[in-house]
């Protein structure tokens, strides 16, 4: 057992960290750092900046444009990533459809897709959540009926995040009878967005924005070529997908530097004749979280050490998913503390990526609400939090 | 001792219980909101018509000779509809200062408009470095002749863009936190060279940034003593905490039946979510929460109504532990309801909203856990 | 609404002070306050003095020989005795049997028991809880077969508290046939403990103590005259009972004094130069604490009114056992958190009455972890926690 | 970064883990705790004779070379057992000290006899002032000639009682407080002045009050520099910690295994406690708990042996975190218990006792967490 990096895993980290000072403009990471979002052509910008360094896909098997590097390659990647303030990678395409694909497609979908993925030429969203399904996922109701060499697709789908960028949706839907509730009966469709039938409409979520979107489904036509794998094996396809996704969900690097940020700011916020980060209740919830993400971080790196071996994932991931996003969520509400007042005034045209004007209040406050009553949804989406003790209590428990 | 309301309480607060149920419905409010001025100029009628407008202000003034208790009441009902007509701002605070402070002349020129629903206040006080602490007050006022000139900045006043005018707490000696030297001026929010900028509040009120470039003004502005004007501003922001303590308890009553009744129709897995434990027993911590924090409430309208020097502390104790009471609560309302109550579309995101920012003003829990142990 | 005592309140308080200060001997008062138990015959001697001042029944009817107190007026004296140190009076004669008995009782078993009760002429125990019952009382399987004009009782009680001093103990018993499974079966009987074919073990509680027991029944005689009420009406008289019960288990009072004794130690405990009270997190703590008995308090004085204007307290009472507990056991843990490396020893002899030798540890330091141990009870026993919410999700939410 | 065992590592928990598991049933321990020793000399012979009271001495001294990692999967499988043998006041503390201080000669004498488990250490440190800070200290040792003059009292000195010699941690110099002037001697536990109360504590280990009246020491019994030990014993303190984190780790994992395990049996209303959605997301806490608390542990005794200066922050981070996890699992294990759980019957209470003594020696959560931030 050791802490220390290689001498191959600190070059590699220089080469970060010097490929990010050059390639990675101050607009952006100016933006990122004040935790606001960026134009849908600057998401794009970046990940073709990061394609062309050959960094778009960390986590894809080389043979088809992965980086092929190791958990701790990767755990350098994120944290380098989070701390100069790099874009997210939109997930869609990158991490969530093109694993289906490359896994579960075959050879013409894996050539007609995954290029356009790895280059970022085409928005990718998902289709999973449905109105009335929740957590219940498996009860959704969408359909899709064979028509010849086509499916007719009805239903709606919701909490589609950027899905009015979006060129493509993937999309769980229902192809047995309707009377077959089990999960057996739900398949993976690819699905173009211009196809006559769709509609894209806003749902605004606390913070004023528009981030998710219902997207309807009247009568679409959509081949059956563009089904990923078997008829009937969308679920298990998703479930696969869904315990890989979790170690990400972690957002470790995201809270570190988030938490880095929030006690630079406290030490310099007054506070009846000293500084916020002098006021002990303060400073002992700031510890208490830096306490917190350390334990974190060092869950996921067990966790990435297990898969290093060989290991799947395993449920226990789930707890990255429910203590990364109490983490989080416990940062964001020391931001609002700190903003104090200034968490008051929600003056939405401060956060456009035009805005030109005086802010009101100091530092981070205009957006320190917002973005704590929106940042509400990561305990619920990706499987609510509650549902993760589910997993835990039957899969590690035994419950 | 005594918990009941008295008729007159049981009756103000039927009143108010009946037009939240009534008039103040969640698309009602959405729509006051989008307006200009973010609250309803016929509900503030109204509310004088019903003379709700009269509660805090002592009967020789023309109020109702209203106690912590009565003000308690109107607070607890509005906070049910999370209601944005600003009756916390003009009415307790501003309102308040001149009850307090006010010159008999002063109380009669301003109050009388003020409880006819004619007139609007606003208390500016806060100011971006001084945090909590109601004795940082950077706003110099100089005098000049009989005029005072003052110059600074106004952080987040309430209802500090409709007021026609403004109560400012300004610095007329000391330094900058010193508790002597703080004096109150009514400004003319018109007058020259006070500049303010609206804008709505997370939780659906509106607010000003209010700045104040060489404003005169005159002697007879001045509001109770010079430069000892700090004990009453405490005294009535310890009343303006008591305010948005009972808006809370309101607030977080509506907050958690609704979420009990929400998952009793939400089904997942084929039941519906109140038929997991998991779930009952947080709502169970939930209904606790608000017990609790509603017997906070009570002990410190009693306290303030005791006027037995322990109304400060009580307060502190009340802020503190209906702050903890209104976290927990509007998050787990938010977290039971699932997505659909990260969005606007739904009553429970404002409510939680709401429970939010009450934490904040006037102090955080850590600053009256601390004002409470000094 | 007003929190201030009337001029006849403040009367009864000066009357209680008064009492106390003259016939409560410090020898009980000091071994109260450091949190110990006294002897047998120390609590008889204490309920003794009350009943010759009038005072032992505070929650009977007058008509038995009950002070007829107020609410407002039990508050009042429930403050000073916990203040004054007074040894807390053994409820299950004077609060948990003798309502059952002048509620359900025939007048024989009126004449017969309650002013042996009143007097503290007979020690109580109680029979209701079964090895393998737990919080689901109702599964209780001691019978009571009848015989003749008595019943033949056999079957297992525990956590009968201070069950090697009693002299009668009162039981639930299935009086029906070991088929009938339901609440209807059970019966309330009242049982001379020197009856033969009892045995009482000792059970050792995390505090080392012998304070509650096993009481065993084998084909032990009790005649039909001691049940209470009809056969088949134990169960409804128990719950009814638990409900009344459910106010005074906030021990408010109790907790009141503890926290004020709390500070004053910890204001003379040294730490890091400072005292421990002035440890901002400690005094955090404290604080915390403080205002969580202040909400319990204010909950249980508006059950208390509610009572007063002829309400039943309801099941919202079950706030003030979950509440009651949490707080005390809050209490207990920052006695263990100020003792420091002094809450390690275990010198059993130091808690016995007669103990005159040199104390190891300052203060209250000897018992606080023992009492820490041994306080977790108070959040199982009386209905669990989990059961008071269960409680309150069914009767109070409708879940 | 490398999270596996070493195959020596390997092997040494496979053989303790044997151990505990075959040898160190409930009843067993509780046969120990109850003779005069309070702890088994067989199974400490036992552990001489496999090599585990050698691992945390360097090869140097005839020990193993032990890292703290090599410490940590001693004492988290000791923890599995609650096991009371001395190891770590007689080898980690005391044992440590020597090695970390003493000359060659005293190494040999003192440190030989201890791996082949014929001699017992304890380290007298605490002060009933002092609190957790290891710099405050009150007994005094005044030189006279040769010799060392030593009078005052040491608290809770766990295997105070069984102990042969003392290390004991002297005031040479300066206030009670000061950093500087701290010194540590080596004293038989025999020596005329010495007096020793010994008891049980409260998690059924040993300890004892020792008091020092005008005890003559040699010189050669110093260990270390005169006037300059505080590094030392903060050093060998900082182990001492990882090693009860190690140890509240492994007891952790049975105590939340043994409850998941339990409720599953025990039937309330008909159904097994396991089946209660309420108590599964409980026990869900506790897993999670135990796991972050291992992550805490893995990353202090990594820190201690990269020896990069970060060690003391690391061992404070660990002991707060994996304290407050050892509250919740030790809290929540007797309550998912019920009655059975409050008493000595079962093992879960006693699992719990020692999860409580561990939150508090070598400092609370408070305490860690303050040091952490300065």
């Amino acid at each position: 057992m050791n802490i220390d990096l290689s001498p191959a895993e600190l070059d590699f980290q220089a080469q970060v960290r010097q490929f990010l000072e050059e390639k990675l403009p101050s607009h952006y990471s100016d933006r990122v750092l004040k935790g606001l979002y960026l134009k849908k052509e600057e998401y794009i910008d970046w990940q073709k900046t990061l394609y062309q360094q050959g960094w778009a896909a960390t986590n894809w098997p080389v043979e088809h444009g992965g980086t092929g590097w190791t958990p701790t390659q990767k755990y350098i990647w994120a944290n380098e990533c989070a701390e100069a303030g790099a874009p997210d990678v939109i997930p869609f395409g990158m991490k969530m459809v093109a694993p289906v694909i490359y896994t579960y497609g075959n050879d013409e979908q894996k050539e007609r897709f995954l290029p356009d993925i790895l280059a970022s030429n085409v928005w990718w969203c998902q289709g999973y959540s449905e109105p009335n399904a929740g957590s219940d996922l498996a009860s959704l109701k969408t359909t899709a009926v064979r028509d010849g060499d086509d499916y007719l697709v009805n239903g709606t789908k919701t909490w589609t995040t950027l899905g009015h960028y979006g060129d493509w949706i993937f999309c769980l839907v229902r192809t047995g009878r309707p009377e077959e509730k089990n999960q057996e009966a739900i398949s993976f469709l690819l699905i173009d967005m211009t196809t006559p039938g769709i509609t894209v409409s806003p749902i605004i979520t606390l913070d004023g924005h528009r981030e998710v979107n219902e997207v309807h489904f009247d009568n679409v036509r959509v081949p059956v070529a563009n089904r990923v794998g078997e008829e009937g094996g969308g679920w298990t396809y998703a479930k696969v997908l869904l315990t890989h996704e979790r170690t990400g969900i972690a957002r470790v690097a995201n809270s570190k530097r988030s938490l880095r940020q929030l006690k630079k700011l406290a030490a310099e916020t007054g506070d009846g004749g000293a500084t916020l980060m002098e006021n002990p209740s303060f400073a002992q919830k700031i510890t208490e979280v830096e306490f917190d993400l350390m334990a974190l971080e060092y869950t996921e790196l067990r966790t990435l050490a297990a898969v290093s071996t060989g290991k799947a994932p395993g449920p226990e991931s789930s707890i990255l998913k429910i203590k990364g996003t109490e983490v989080a969520q416990a940062i964001d509400e020391l931001y609002v503390e700190m903003a104090g007042y200034y968490s008051l005034p929600f003056v939405k045209e401060q956060f456009e990526p035009d805005f030109a004007g005086e802010p009101v209040g100091p530092g981070m406050a205009a957006d320190s609400a917002p973005h704590y009553f929106n940042n509400r949804k990561a305990s619920i989406y990706g499987g609510s939090n509650e549902i993760q003790k589910n997993i835990i209590c039957k899969a590690v428990l035994g419950l | 001792m005594d918990f009941s309301y008295s008729e007159e309480q049981q009756m103000l607060q039927d009143s108010i219980s009946k037009f939240v149920a009534q008039d103040y419905d969640f698309d009602t409010r959405k729509k006051i909101i989008q307006t200009p001025e973010g609250f309803s100029t016929e509900n503030w009628k109204l509310f004088a018509d019903l003379g709700w407008l009269m509660v805090p202000f002592g009967e020789a003034d023309g109020g109702l000779g209203g106690s912590a208790t009565d003000l308690m009441v109107v607070m607890e009902e509005l906070g049910k509809g999370i209601v944005v007509e600003p009756y916390l701002a003009c009415v307790v605070m501003a309102g308040g200062l001149v009850a307090e402070l006010g010159s008999e002349q002063q109380k009669q020129e301003i109050l009388g408009p003020v409880m006819a629903g004619e007139r609007q206040l606003a208390f500016a006080f806060a100011e971006a470095q001084g945090r909590y602490n109601l004795a940082d007050v950077g706003v110099r006022a100089q005098q000049q002749g009989d005029d005072w000139i003052v110059d600074g900045h106004k952080a987040v006043v309430l209802n500090g863009e409709a007021a026609e005018q403004l109560v400012v707490s300004v610095r007329t000696a000391g330094d900058r936190t010193d508790a002597a030297g703080i004096s109150l001026l009514v400004i003319d929010a018109g007058a020259p060279g006070v500049t303010r900028k609206g804008y709505q509040t997370v939780d659906g009120q509106r607010a000003a940034e209010v700045t104040f470039d060489r404003v005169t003004v005159p002697a007879g502005a001045v509001l109770g003593p010079v430069d000892q004007a700090l004990p009453a501003i405490e005294k009535v922001i310890d009343r303006a905490t008591l305010a948005v303590c009972a808006e809370a308890v309101g607030a977080m009553e509506v907050t958690y039946k609704k979420t009990v009744e929400y998952t009793k129709t939400r089904k997942q897995f084929g039941v519906p979510l109140a038929k997991f434990q998991a779930l009952q027993h947080r709502m169970a911590e939930m209904f606790m929460e608000y017990e609790l924090a509603r017997s906070m409430l009570l002990m410190a309208a009693m306290q303030l109504d005791a006027s037995d020097g322990l109304a400060p502390k009580a307060v502190s104790a009340a802020k503190n532990r209906i702050g903890k009471a209104a976290r927990l609560i509007g998050q787990e309302a938010v977290q039971l309801h699932g997505g659909i109550g990260v969005t606007e579309e739904l009553d429970i995101g404002h409510y939680f909203k709401r429970l939010t920012t009450i934490q904040f003003i006037f102090g955080s829990g850590d600053y009256h856990l601390q004002r409470y142990q000094q």
